[in-house]
């Protein structure tokens, strides 16, 4: 292991391809937390996501005109502002407001650090756009598949989970699929509030080394991998979902 | 000769499945009648106002937030022109190479398929942010051509940045909106003699714009929240700017809400009606076919 | 590139490119207007004006202001950059140095930091593209929580967020005097107490010469005592050492 | 309940409904006795789907009144609920849930509206689909059938809630012949068996062959009926002779 | 060019055509004489669409020869617009360009791919129109129109490219029997003017009145085929005489 690190340093100093996340320990150490700091919040953050997509879309279609109207708020303010503006609010303006607590270094913290407070921000922001998508996947369950499950007396509720919701899901996959890509490469935002994931973690790297061709190509092929597994699994799950005749 | 109205207009593909009925869009009309465009203002203004209240526990020697904020707001007005700016010309730039390489996604040629499929993916995959990255430290500052020196100024950097990620997008919009077409289309076409050309830019394109209009629509909103990263490259757009008020203001940590909240502000009027306008064309298209 | 001589350029030109900071008061910051003022600004201005030129200020941070210097987006920066030994192998730095300062941290008197060991472990404020993260992270131990401007840092420091903020002496201290951090102190000894330089392309011998003997005359002259007076920052040892071997 | 199987087991009285401004049904009235067959024909348009739709509430009536088994089905206070237990629907376009198999179609209603228990459903289920002439195809995915065979499963799954009633809406009409056929002879048994029925159709042929009583609307009337014998050699009125000419 | 009158306009010779693994066409044979009008019938996935697609050349074919006016279609050197422009198509789903009017519609094929005169097209688009019976709806969009019309627009912007021969291909499945008489009348006055056409049809009482040839087909087969007269009343093969039965 030790000679590939070595080897590593070499290669930087024969052909000026500096990669010390390779064979800086320091540096390793903090490029692979900042790797599963990524990974981690995009998991997090995918899963939230998803469920505030499907809690917001059976809200919107509540009977109380007010929940809707909430909904509506939430969805249009999430949506039409800019996510990095959203997670200073969220970690500047409201992160100080909160209640405070106990530190084990003795300091008074605010209760949520900027890893949550990254994990709320990004979660909303994507849960705008699925309850949208999550929406249209439910408008686009025709409506005399619902009489067929209402003139068989079925709830609104189990109507919604067990005949539209599992129909939806299918249809909107593929923008589901879309946003949520978009979500783990908005990850990367979470860098402003210093949460300190891949992204940030290179520009500590290439502001101490001066290596950002070597940084950004390694971020890129980082990315690439990240999103290519989420692809991967989506689509596994849509051909595990798949039912014959169903959108060919 | 009566004509019985028809209780259904028949729907442009023949499937046994009624799921499979074309994605209709007409979920918005509920935001229509009851999130009126004040709502959300007022729902900005009562952000604004509460932090900025919120946090007036100055002491008298200094400034009240409010005139601080009015000190620097013309300022900040001047750099969210700036985002304007950058996301229209990233839009234009952005929308001219992607349709160019959405039509490419489609060609018969399949190199050309191939690459364009590839470079599409590519930069729909990259984090923004990266891309910005990218084009601020990777490309020089000016270009030589036979003697010309062509001047890339930061915000033309951001630019091509951030048109990057707009083509990749416009590709696939362009090709999905062609592949959406009901095949019935391009076999009429076909059986009455038009050439591939001729079918694609007299049937096909047409009909596509109106489908492209809407997600087009909303990419351009999701670029403008997205200029917001040009402080990347340094240039003085709206928060690049905040952040240097900010500073100068010395680092009053009362002032962050405020400011922020004001930059939020700014970008929901401005991105608020296109989104409505968008859902509003998506619903007007969707109930035409 | 480098090779043609940047001081008739900048001459031909009538106009000099200056690297700066806009977020680092009182180095270099916006004034309302969007004007960027501050001590580094004034030092820019004081070359152009030698050279008889306009002065064009280009917003810099941290992390972008040696590429910026490297692609020649700029002629010259000056932007509180420490002089280190592997940044003079990508940019030329002229001595002598203008300016100094160390390494220090703010932090609540109740914490009673001693040494910098106490922040082992715990989340200390830095800022984004500063070469000391690296050395309070790796020797002592820290958590670097990084942030892209003082502001944020600032805010993050006082939110509770982190134990203490490690930045440069000069700020800290005249940060200390200020009402609104009234319960901060500066209680580490100074590390890296480490000179600032301006720099110019490499290669740039000419441009460089003239940089070290305006340098000498701004020592000589006080320029920077004065300077620092103007904008409020108390006298820096350096810059009186300086003064006293020039004058 | 006062109901008794000497009156009509649904009656339709002076029925109206508008959507919005258009009045569909223009005060329609019968009578249909238990264990009767009637078939309702007409131009497309004339509001027979509608009218059936009413008698399952799921439209309601702006006028008139519509009782099954002598219960008001345009009662606020009705149970839906019951109504649907008494009633089923087989809509023409089958409405299957298309991420069910065969049987989980069948088997669904009785077991989560109903609650019954699974393996007594399941046994009732098996014997529903044997006898519409499914063995076989129960763990097949709609997609997987053809248009009949769904049609067929439909029915099923309707049945399976053991109704009084059976509505069916025009459910041969987009299938060809042969399969219309097949269709049709399930039905057939089933007016055998004395179940109550409703049709609307547009297959005169077997109008001819199992009705009671013809019903032809035009325009949200009742414009004629009789008898299939007398109705189709004597229709009396203009409108219905002209709409019989026009059948090849 | 050799081909004469006297010799069949379209001649199908033993067209075998598979889609993967599954042959739909297993030797088809046919000929039809200038002016000729033939009826394809059989039930639903035998192939009928398939087989006129192939004339076509929509689909290619992977044995036999189709000769149109003496010319191969399967050739790949075929030249494939100058055979679209004498063999005109109407689909079952119309496939109207929604984004042009009725007028439009027939217009534009014309101008666009024969480069006639704008003026002259126009004249004989509005006199088509008028044929198909739908004055007063040329400036109708498509959406605008009831299917019926539709499909009557379909049939004007096909006769605009003045072809040699029709191909309809169940034009009139989704109507209504009232709209099914409008359309059927348009294609029986065509017939009369001597247009050579091949309908795929379930209406078996059209074919009875206006084919000089039936053929049934079954499984990717021609089972039998004859005049009208005695292919309804004679029909020998067991197959053809099953699916007669059916029809109430
Ligand atoms: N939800 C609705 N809103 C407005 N109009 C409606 C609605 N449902 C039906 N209609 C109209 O009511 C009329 C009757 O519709 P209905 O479906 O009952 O006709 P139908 O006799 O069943 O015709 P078909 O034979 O074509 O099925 C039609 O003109 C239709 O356009
Ligand atoms: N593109 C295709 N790929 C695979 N199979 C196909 C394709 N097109 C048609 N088929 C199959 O070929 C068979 C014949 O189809 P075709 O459309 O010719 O039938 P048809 O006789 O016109 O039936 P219908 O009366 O239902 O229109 C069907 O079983 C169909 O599933
Ligand atoms: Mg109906
Ligand atoms: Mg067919």
């Amino acid at each position: 292991m030790d000679d590939l690190y070595e080897w590593f340093r070499d290669f930087y100093h024969t052909t000026g391809i500096n990669l010390p996340f390779i064979y800086d320990s320091y540096d390793r150490d903090r490029m692979i937390d900042g790797f599963l700091t990524t990974v981690e919040l995009s998991v997090i953050c995918l899963f939230l996501s998803v469920v505030i997509g499907i809690i917001g879309a059976w809200l919107q279609g509540s009977a109380f005109t007010w929940t809707r109207r909430i909904v509506s708020g939430y969805i249009q303010l999430f949506r039409n502002t800019p996510p990095l503006v959203q997670l200073y609010f969220f970690y500047f303006a409201i992160g100080s407001a909160l209640p405070r607590v106990e530190t084990e270094w003795g300091g008074q913290a605010p209760m949520l650090s900027s890893f949550a407070w990254a994990v709320i921000s990004l979660s909303f922001f994507a849960g705008a756009f699925n309850v949208e998508i999550f929406r249209s996947g439910i408008e686009s369950v025709p409506k005399s598949t619902v009489e067929a499950a209402e003139s068989l007396g079925f709830s609104r509720l189990q109507i919604y989970w067990d005949v539209t919701l599992p129909l939806a899901l299918r249809v909107v996959l593929p923008s589901l699929n879309n946003n949520l890509v978009n979500l783990v490469k908005t990850t990367t935002l979470a860098y402003a509030i210093a949460v300190p994931e891949m992204l940030y973690v290179s520009a500590q790297i290439w502001s101490d080394n001066v290596n950002v061709p070597e940084m950004m190509i390694f971020l890129l092929i980082a990315y690439f991998v990240l999103v290519g597994i989420l692809v991967w699994g989506m689509n596994r799950w849509e051909r595990a979902l798949k039912i014959p005749g169903f959108g060919s | 000769m009566t004509q019985p109205p028809l209780s259904q207009p028949p729907s442009g593909k023949k499937t046994d499945m009624a799921v499979m009925l074309p994605f209709k869009q007409k979920s918005y009309e509920r935001f229509r009648i009851e999130l009126k465009p004040w709502h959300g203002v007022l729902l900005a203004m009562v952000c604004f106002f509460t932090t900025t209240y919120g946090y007036a526990t100055t002491g008298p020697e200094v400034d009240s937030i409010l005139t601080v904020m009015l000190r620097w707001i013309p300022l900040l007005l001047k750099g969210f022109l700036f985002n304007i700016l950058i996301s229209v010309l990233s839009m234009a730039v952005g929308t001219a190479v992607g349709t160019m390489l959405g039509l490419a996604q489609i060609s018969l040629i399949g190199p050309v398929r191939h690459s364009s499929w590839f470079v599409t993916q590519f930069f729909r995959n990259a984090p923004w942010l990266v891309l910005l990255f990218f084009a601020m430290y990777l490309l020089p500052f000016e270009f030589n051509i036979g003697g010309i020196t062509i001047p890339f100024p930061d915000w033309v950097k951001a630019i091509i940045g951030l048109s990057l990620p707009v083509m990749a997008n416009v590709s696939e919009v362009v090709r999905g909106a062609v592949l959406s077409l009901p095949s019935g289309q391009w076999e009429a076409a076909e059986s009455l003699a038009y050439t591939r050309r001729q079918t694609l830019w007299l049937i096909i394109l047409p009909q596509c714009v109106k489908r492209m209009l809407p997600p087009w629509m909303n990419l351009y909103s999701i670029l403008t929240m997205a200029t917001v990263l040009a402080f990347i490259v340094g240039v003085p757009e709206v928060m690049t700017l905040t952040g240097r008020a900010l500073a100068a203001e010395g680092e009053r940590t009362d002032l962050l809400a405020p400011f922020y909240s004001f930059v939020l502000f700014l970008f929901f009027i401005y991105c608020y009606p296109i989104a409505r306008w968008t859902v509003y064309l998506e619903s007007k298209f969707a109930v035409k076919n | 590139l480098a090779q043609a001589d940047a001081l008739d350029d900048i001459k031909a030109a009538g106009v000099i490119k200056v690297g700066v900071k806009a977020d680092y008061k009182p180095y270099g910051f916006l004034d309302p207007s969007g004007a960027i003022i501050g001590l580094e600004p004034d030092l820019a201005q004081d070359v152009a004006d030698r050279l008889g030129v306009k002065v064009e200020f280009v917003p810099v941070v941290s992390s972008n202001r040696m590429q910026f210097l490297e692609q020649g987006k700029i002629d010259l920066m000056i932007a509180t950059m420490t002089d280190r030994p592997d940044r003079r192998e990508v940019v030329l730095i002229p001595d002598p140095n203008y300016y100094s300062s160390g390494t220090n941290v703010l932090a609540l008197k109740k914490f009673g930091l001693k040494s910098w060991e106490d922040l082992r472990g715990k989340p200390v404020c830095g800022i984004q593209g500063a070469f000391y993260n690296k050395k309070t992270g790796e020797e002592y131990g820290a958590d670097i929580v990084a942030f892209k401007g003082t502001a944020e840092a600032y805010a993050a420091l006082k939110q509770g967020s982190c134990v203490a903020f490690v930045y440069d002496d000069s700020a800290i201290v005249a940060k200390t005097k200020e009402p609104e951090f009234a319960d901060y102190e500066m209680p580490l000894p100074t590390i890296d107490d480490a000179p600032w330089g301006l720099a110019v392309q490499l290669g740039q011998t000419a441009f460089a010469d003239f940089m070290s003997k305006t340098i000498i005359d701004w020592h000589k002259t006080g320029k920077i005592l004065e300077l620092e007076t103007k904008w409020g920052v108390p006298n820096t040892p350096f810059a009186k050492a300086m003064h006293d071997k020039y004058k | 309940m006062s109901w008794s199987d000497k009156e009509p087991m649904i009656s339709v009285r002076n029925v109206h409904k508008s959507f919005g401004d258009f009045e569909v049904l223009k005060g329609v009235s019968f009578d249909v006795m238990k264990g009767e067959v009637i078939c309702i024909i007409g131009p497309s348009g004339s509001g027979k789907s509608t009218l059936i739709r009413c008698i399952n509430a799921l439209n309601d009536i702006n006028e008139g009144s519509i009782l099954v088994e002598g219960q008001e089905v345009n009662d606020p206070k009705l149970n839906k609920l019951e109504l649907r237990k008494k009633v089923g629907m087989v809509f023409q376009q089958y409405n299957l849930f298309p991420h069910k198999t065969a049987l989980e179609n069948v088997m669904m209603a009785p077991i989560r509206v109903l609650k019954e228990d699974k393996k007594e459903v399941e046994a009732r289920a098996r014997a529903l689909i044997k006898k519409v002439r499914l063995e076989g195809k129960e763990n097949a995915y709609p997609g997987e059938l053809s248009g009949g065979q769904q049609q067929r499963v439909a029915i099923a799954r309707s049945l399976a809630m053991k109704p009084d009633v059976m509505l069916f809406d025009e459910v041969t009409a987009a299938l060809d012949p042969e399969t219309v056929g097949e269709v049709l002879i399930t039905i057939k048994e089933l007016a055998e068996e004395g179940m109550t029925c409703i049709l609307v159709t547009h297959e005169m042929g077997f109008a001819r062959e199992v009705a009671d009583q013809v019903y032809f609307t035009d325009k949200g009337l009742i414009v004629e009926h009789g008898a299939p014998e007398t109705f189709f050699e004597n229709a009396k009125d203009p409108r219905t002779k002209q709409f019989l000419s026009q059948i090849l």
